[in-house]
């Protein structure tokens, strides 16, 4: 193992990690704001892989495939909020569970009805095809390089958001008291249905870079559901800066426990076995990871009781 | 000091920069009401918490019957004597009256791990519950799903239930706040029924209903004891005039 | 009797005579369907009694389910291929016994559950739901990369295991079993709402700091409801697996905690029928709107939609009305 | 959309015309959900052999197992017990044929495999009444590996999924290379991010890389895998280079060699037939699965012809023979009822808009599987 090989697999922890942070901001924000589980939110996810992979194919254009998966995720978001979503506010956690999972099977077989079984096809723009040489002689996919600074972009403008501007101070208030602010005259459900349509929109955007140099399939949506869920237990519910933090620790241990481990078993075991096992062991580790950190901190390590 | 049942030594507990008690020592001794009056905010229900363990002291002691309380949560401190109300009525709403008061009598049992024999139909705990519902006037409501409760009611209930556990201590929060005159007024023949089985550290507004119970009265006040005394020493002690009560409002 | 007890012989009668109408028609497949019907039941009535009774919402329980159906998979395979289970420090044999297989599930998904249950109820709420999820996956992805076993592929048992005097290979004989199962175990559930551990458990659940105060420690009474729902879900595992004869990570799959959790939801939390009823229509509307629609999924979601939202209290809730407190 | 709805009604018209069926063949495949793909492809080729028989002795059940063995194993018993069928097809996944086909064949039923033939049904769980038209497990990933040999290459990178059928692909692979292996790697089932693994093969200082990630995996890894700039040549099997995941991966799958027993363009008369009346039928390019499933409804007629599905010697006999005139040329069943046959190599190419595969060379002819010995019958 080159250190090379070490930096560039941190990189990669660092990108999957931003992408979770993509996925998980806007599900710790309707949990904080809203106190709702939202299992249907890699459904989102999946709308915007698909509506930028039907975009793309008709337009040719990434960005104009891009600003769909915004449009579409949103508009599912909006359309829900009002129609379901805000009737499982006052509701105990269970039927919110429930009553999102009705919704993630309705997506999903919806989705395959208009779209079909197969696979859509949703490539990287060609200027951002191949890779870029780092400094230190890092050969590195540019797609993925971009998806990282389009992370830290977005984290830094949902902090800018909730920090500083009006709408953010609204949706602060909200966490801590929503009689509150309903008493100050804002109108409460207003600003439910933007937050809620605001985390779609960024699951799915998510969706839309992810598809790029993933499959855009129904059922996507569901293995980054539960890594987002992972994301945000670890970095305290509600709490953008735990879903960054979680997001950061979440990618890096995956990816470095799939790098590192079967070299760790194959110090003492025969090869075959280690990579057997250091590969078994590599997928429990991020749920290891979650089950120490809430054994330690039951509300995560940015949680507020 | 051998007829001393609870005492407490320099409790302090901190809220960030908030101190919310600061050095408290107190004691309630057998057969007496000790009311701890103050102002809103002084500290009064952190107090209580740090006393029953649900919240854990940042240092002080705490003991009953000559016993240190230190690192027993407080279901174990509820076993040992600490009987309490609560300032917002805390019960099973979806229980009746009859169960709430039944899970008090299982508490002073000591243990729930029994999996079979209908709890219901346990005649020990049924004539504990039903004795403790008779006090405190609920003797006709035991069927009745607690949430159905009035607010008065409820107040009762809390009381009974603590019964049930035939406490050596009981610790009150405000057991009168949100009664009507006519509460109030049971709820205080209530108390010194209840100060002859087991001493009451009372926590409450009514200034008429503390003046009328309490034997001896401490004022918190910013999270410190400026004086403890009888009714009338608290009455003219000028330092609390000045500082709790105002030097205008007469008494 | 209360209209929910009317409710609750007319389940049972329901789910006895379906496959007994069936049995007289000779259509075998039906029966199957009833006993899939009632281990699921089993399973449910297993979750219920942290969800419905300890408020505990564990999205964990196909671990449990799965440990019950690999109990009895590991004894049946080496029974079928008479290799010992282990051989040092003393040899354990496999066994195609059902009574062995079930004591076995419910130690096995017992210990598990208590494992889980201790690190998990440090927690509460959301985090609770999350981390149950968590150890779930942790148990599924172990045991699709774990080779002894047949990894994803599963393990195949040739015929189902023994129980004295029934032929379990009969359809009807094997629901019968399971149904008997089921009973025995709602009777027990029945007990044990009635209970001490019953009261306070459910008071724990409406308000902690209540039955903190006189004296009891919700911590306890709720691992023990854990470790005794993982147990009876466990027996379920053991139960389906023998159904199918066959056990794979499929059972220990977060969608299989969910449908667990479904069954509780269209029954009625808490209630005693709650997840028979919710499994019974489960299996029909599996049945039923499978054989409509490719895409009956969407059917589905709509209708869990329809019963979370406007019919709180599931089936029973809406047909039983409130629940009555206990005596 | 249409089009397949005109399948179904093709194949509900087609029971409904055959009441007084010889045959009854129940078929259990994937029709919902994430892998509803193959299922569809099965089906439809299947159903394709079935009308163009035009018989009024041969009805089809069809019921979708959602990919879940619990579910495939209560419509085994279903199709078994109510049905009363005589013939079991259908089944994609390895996992999902270990849990119906020992149960069905001891019951005394035909099973013809479309697809699944993991390792233990071909050699000491073999069965008489247990055949498989696509292919052993193995199959695709030797061919590979005796591919990757020919080739020259020395060092290759070899990865798949940590289950049961990544393990087999991977052996199978090392049965028939003869190099070096520069790493050995499984991924998590369901993996979606390669970017860890791409930087080891990258770093690893291989000549080349062989992988087996079917579904949504193999779309992934191989974008991934194009952007990253390792242009080590890769070999696989046709599972990721099919033509209903092919458009998917576009242009990065371009060139890429990949093994299979079947392609649009093998030579003979009844494969361009077939692939002209599924594209007219159905209005798509053939994939793999639909060969398979038209091979099997093909094998199973040519067996009514000659034997009554009764007697079951006589019908295990027929199927056994084999003939009929399959898509891919000669086929033909070893001792274990596993298939007998040759398996190229592909290279994906384009035609106009449209991405899919040309033979370019023979990986492995006349192929028999590995664990025919272990097979006792």
């Amino acid at each position: 193992m080159t250190p090379l090989l070490f930096i560039e697999q941190l990189l990669n922890g660092l990108q999957f990690g931003v992408m979770l942070f993509l996925m998980s901001a806007g599900l710790t924000l309707v949990f904080g704001v809203m106190g709702l589980i939202n299992l249907a939110h890699g459904s989102l996810y999946m709308i915007g892989a698909f509506a930028a992979a039907a975009v793309a194919a008709a337009t040719g254009s990434f960005i104009l495939a891009l600003m769909a998966s915004l449009a579409a995720a949103a508009l599912a978001g909006a359309l829900i909020e009002l129609t379901i979503i805000r009737r499982l506010y006052d509701r105990d956690h269970l039927d919110q569970v429930l009553a999102t999972f009705a919704l993630i099977l309705i997506f999903s077989e919806g989705t395959r009805w208009l779209f079909g079984s197969f696979p859509l096809f949703l490539d990287v723009p060609a200027a951002l095809a191949g890779p870029v040489t780092l400094p230190g002689g890092i050969e590195y996919p540019t797609y993925r390089l971009t998806i990282i600074v389009i992370g830290f972009l977005v984290a830094a403008g949902m902090f800018a958001l909730i920090n500083r501007t009006r709408i953010g101070i609204r949706i602060r208030a909200g966490e801590a008291d929503r009689e509150m602010i309903a008493a100050l005259g804002v109108d409460i459900a207003k600003l439910y249905t933007f937050v809620f349509a605001l985390g779609a929109a960024l699951a799915g955007f998510a969706g839309a870079l992810v598809g790029a140099i993933q499959s855009v399939q129904v059922g996507m949506g569901e293995p980054v559901l539960i890594l987002a869920f992972v994301v945000i237990v670890i970095g305290g519910i509600g709490s953008i800066k735990g879903a960054f933090v979680g997001a950061l620790l979440v990618g890096l241990t995956d990816t470095m426990g799939r790098f590192l481990l079967p070299q760790v078993f194959a110090l003492f075991m025969e090869p075959s076995a280690a990579v057997s096992i250091g590969s078994a062991l590599a997928s429990m580790l991020i749920y290891i990871l979650m089950a120490g950190v809430l054994v330690m901190r039951p509300r995560g390590l940015y949680g507020v009781s | 000091m051998t007829d001393t049942v609870l005492r407490v030594e320099n409790l302090f507990k901190s809220f960030g920069a908030l101190r919310a008690t600061n050095d408290v020592s107190l004691d309630l001794r057998a057969g007496e009401i000790h009311a701890l009056i103050g102002p809103n905010g002084a500290g009064k229900s952190t107090l209580i918490q740090q006393i029953t363990g649900h919240l854990a002291s940042d240092s002080g002691r705490v003991f009953l019957m000559e016993e240190d309380l230190a690192g027993i949560g407080p279901a174990g401190r509820a076993r040992r004597g600490l009987g309490r109300t609560f300032q917002i009525s805390s019960l099973a709403m979806e229980h009746t009256v009859l169960q709430n008061a039944v899970l008090g009598a299982l508490g002073r049992r000591g243990h729930a791990m029994s999996f079979f024999k209908p709890v219901m139909k346990d005649v020990a705990l049924l004539e504990a519950a039903h004795s403790a519902l008779d006090q405190v006037g609920l003797a006709q409501h035991g069927a009745v799903r607690t949430a159905d409760l009035s607010h008065g009611q409820r107040r009762q209930l809390e009381v009974a239930v603590a019964l049930t556990l035939r406490p050596k201590v009981f610790l009150m929060d405000e057991p009168m706040a949100g009664l009507g005159l006519e509460g109030a007024q049971q709820m205080i023949g209530l108390l010194t029924e209840l100060r002859n089985s087991a001493p009451i550290l009372l926590i409450e507004h009514d200034m008429d209903a503390v003046f009328a119970l309490a034997d001896r009265i401490s004022v918190l006040v910013y999270g410190e004891v400026i004086a403890t005394g009888t009714p009338d020493e608290i009455r003219v002690n000028p330092e609390i005039r000045r500082a709790y009560l105002g030097d205008d409002v007469p008494l | 009797m209360s209209r929910e007890t009317y409710l609750n012989i007319a389940t049972l009668a329901v789910l006895a005579g379906v496959p007994l109408w069936a049995w007289m028609a000779d259509e075998p497949f039906t029966i199957t369907l009833a006993t899939r019907a009632v281990i699921f039941a089993l399973a449910g009535v297993g979750l219920n009694l942290a969800l419905g009774l300890g408020g505990l919402v564990s999205l964990g329980h196909a671990a449990f389910f799965g440990i019950g159906g690999y109990a009895m998979g590991i004894l049946a395979s080496h029974a079928q291929s008479y290799t010992p289970l282990i051989e040092v420090p003393f040899v354990i044999e496999g066994t195609k016994s059902m009574i062995v297989i079930w004591l076995v599930a419910i130690l096995a998904s017992a210990l598990a559950a208590l494992a889980i249950g201790v690190l998990s109820l440090r927690t509460s709420g959301v985090y609770f739901i999350m981390i149950t999820l968590a150890f779930g996956q942790m148990i599924y992805y172990f045991a699709i990369s774990w080779p002894a076993y047949g990894g994803e592929d599963g393990l195949s048992i040739y015929l189902r295991n023994d129980f004295p005097g029934v032929n379990t290979l009969m359809p009807m004989q094997f629901f019968g079993l399971c149904f008997a199962i089921l009973c025995l175990v709602l009777v027990g559930m029945n007990l044990l709402q009635k209970s001490a551990f019953g009261l306070a458990l459910s008071a724990a659940r409406q308000n902690e700091t209540r039955v903190l105060s006189v004296g009891m420690e919700p911590y306890k009474l709720r691992l023990v409801a854990f470790v005794i729902s993982g147990a009876i879900t466990g027996l379920a595992g053991a139960l389906f697996a023998d159904l199918n004869r066959f056990v794979s990570p499929t059972m220990l799959s977060w969608q299989m905690s969910g449908e667990i959790m479904i069954f509780i939801i269209i029954g009625g939390v808490g209630r005693l029928f709650g997840p028979v009823i919710g499994a019974m229509i489960f299996i029909l509307l599996e049945h039923v709107l499978g054989g409509l629609s490719e895409f009956w999924h969407v059917y589905l979601g709509a209708l869990l939609l329809g019963i979370v939202l406007f019919a709180k209290g599931g089936v029973i809730g809406a047909l039983a009305g409130r629940e009555k407190a206990h005596d | 959309m249409n089009l397949r709805n005109a399948a179904l009604a093709a194949s509900m018209a087609l029971i409904a015309a055959t009441a007084q069926a010889d045959v009854k063949v129940g078929m259990i495949t994937t029709l919902s959900g994430g892998g509803a793909g193959l299922g569809i492809d099965v089906r439809d080729g299947f159903m394709l052999a079935v009308k163009q028989a035009g018989r009024d002795d041969l009805e089809v059940v069809i019921e979708d197992d959602q990919r879940k063995p619990d579910v495939a194993v209560q419509l085994a018993d279903k199709m078994i017990q109510s049905e009363k069928v005589d013939v079991l097809t259908g089944i994609i996944w390895s996992n999902l044929a270990m849990a119906v086909v020992p149960a069905a064949t001891a019951q005394g039923k035909f099973y013809l495999s479309p697809n699944a033939g993991p390792s233990p049904l071909a050699g000491k769980g073999c069965h008489p009444n247990y055949f498989n038209v696509a292919w052993q497990n193995d199959n695709l990933h030797e061919a590979a590996g005796a591919y990757a040999t020919d080739s020259g290459f020395k060092n290759s990178f070899v990865l798949a999924p940590n289950y049961p059928a990544g393990k087999d692909a991977l052996t199978g692979y090392k049965r028939f290379f003869k190099g070096e292996l520069a790493g050995e790697l499984y991924t998590k089932l369901g993996q979606t991010d390669y970017a860890a693994e791409i930087a080891q093969i990258r770093a690893s200082g291989a000549d080349s890389v062989f992988f087996f990630l079917p579904g949504g995996m193999g779309i992934s890894f191989l974008k991934q895998y194009a952007a990253s700039g390792v242009d080590l040549p890769l070999v696989g099997p046709a599972f990721s280079f099919d033509q209903g995941v092919l458009q998917a991966v576009g242009d990065a799958a371009m060139g890429v060699k990949n093994t299979s027993q079947w392609n649009k363009d093998i030579d003979n008369a009844a494969n361009a037939a077939f692939v002209e009346s599924f594209q007219a039928e159905y209005g798509r390019l053939p994939s793999l699965y639909a060969s398979q499933g038209f091979d099997t409804a093909n094998l199973l007629i040519s067996a009514m012809d000659k034997a009554d599905v009764a007697d079951a010697d006589a019908f295990r006999a027929a199927l056994k023979a084999a003939e009929f005139d399959s898509v891919r040329g000669d086929f033909s069943f070893g001792d274990n009822h596993h298939p007998i046959q040759t398996i190229y190599v592909r290279e994906v190419i384009k035609e106009g808009d449209v991405f899919t595969n040309k033979i370019i060379a023979t990986g492995l002819s006349d192929h028999v599987d590995a664990y025919g010995a272990e097979c006792k019958m």
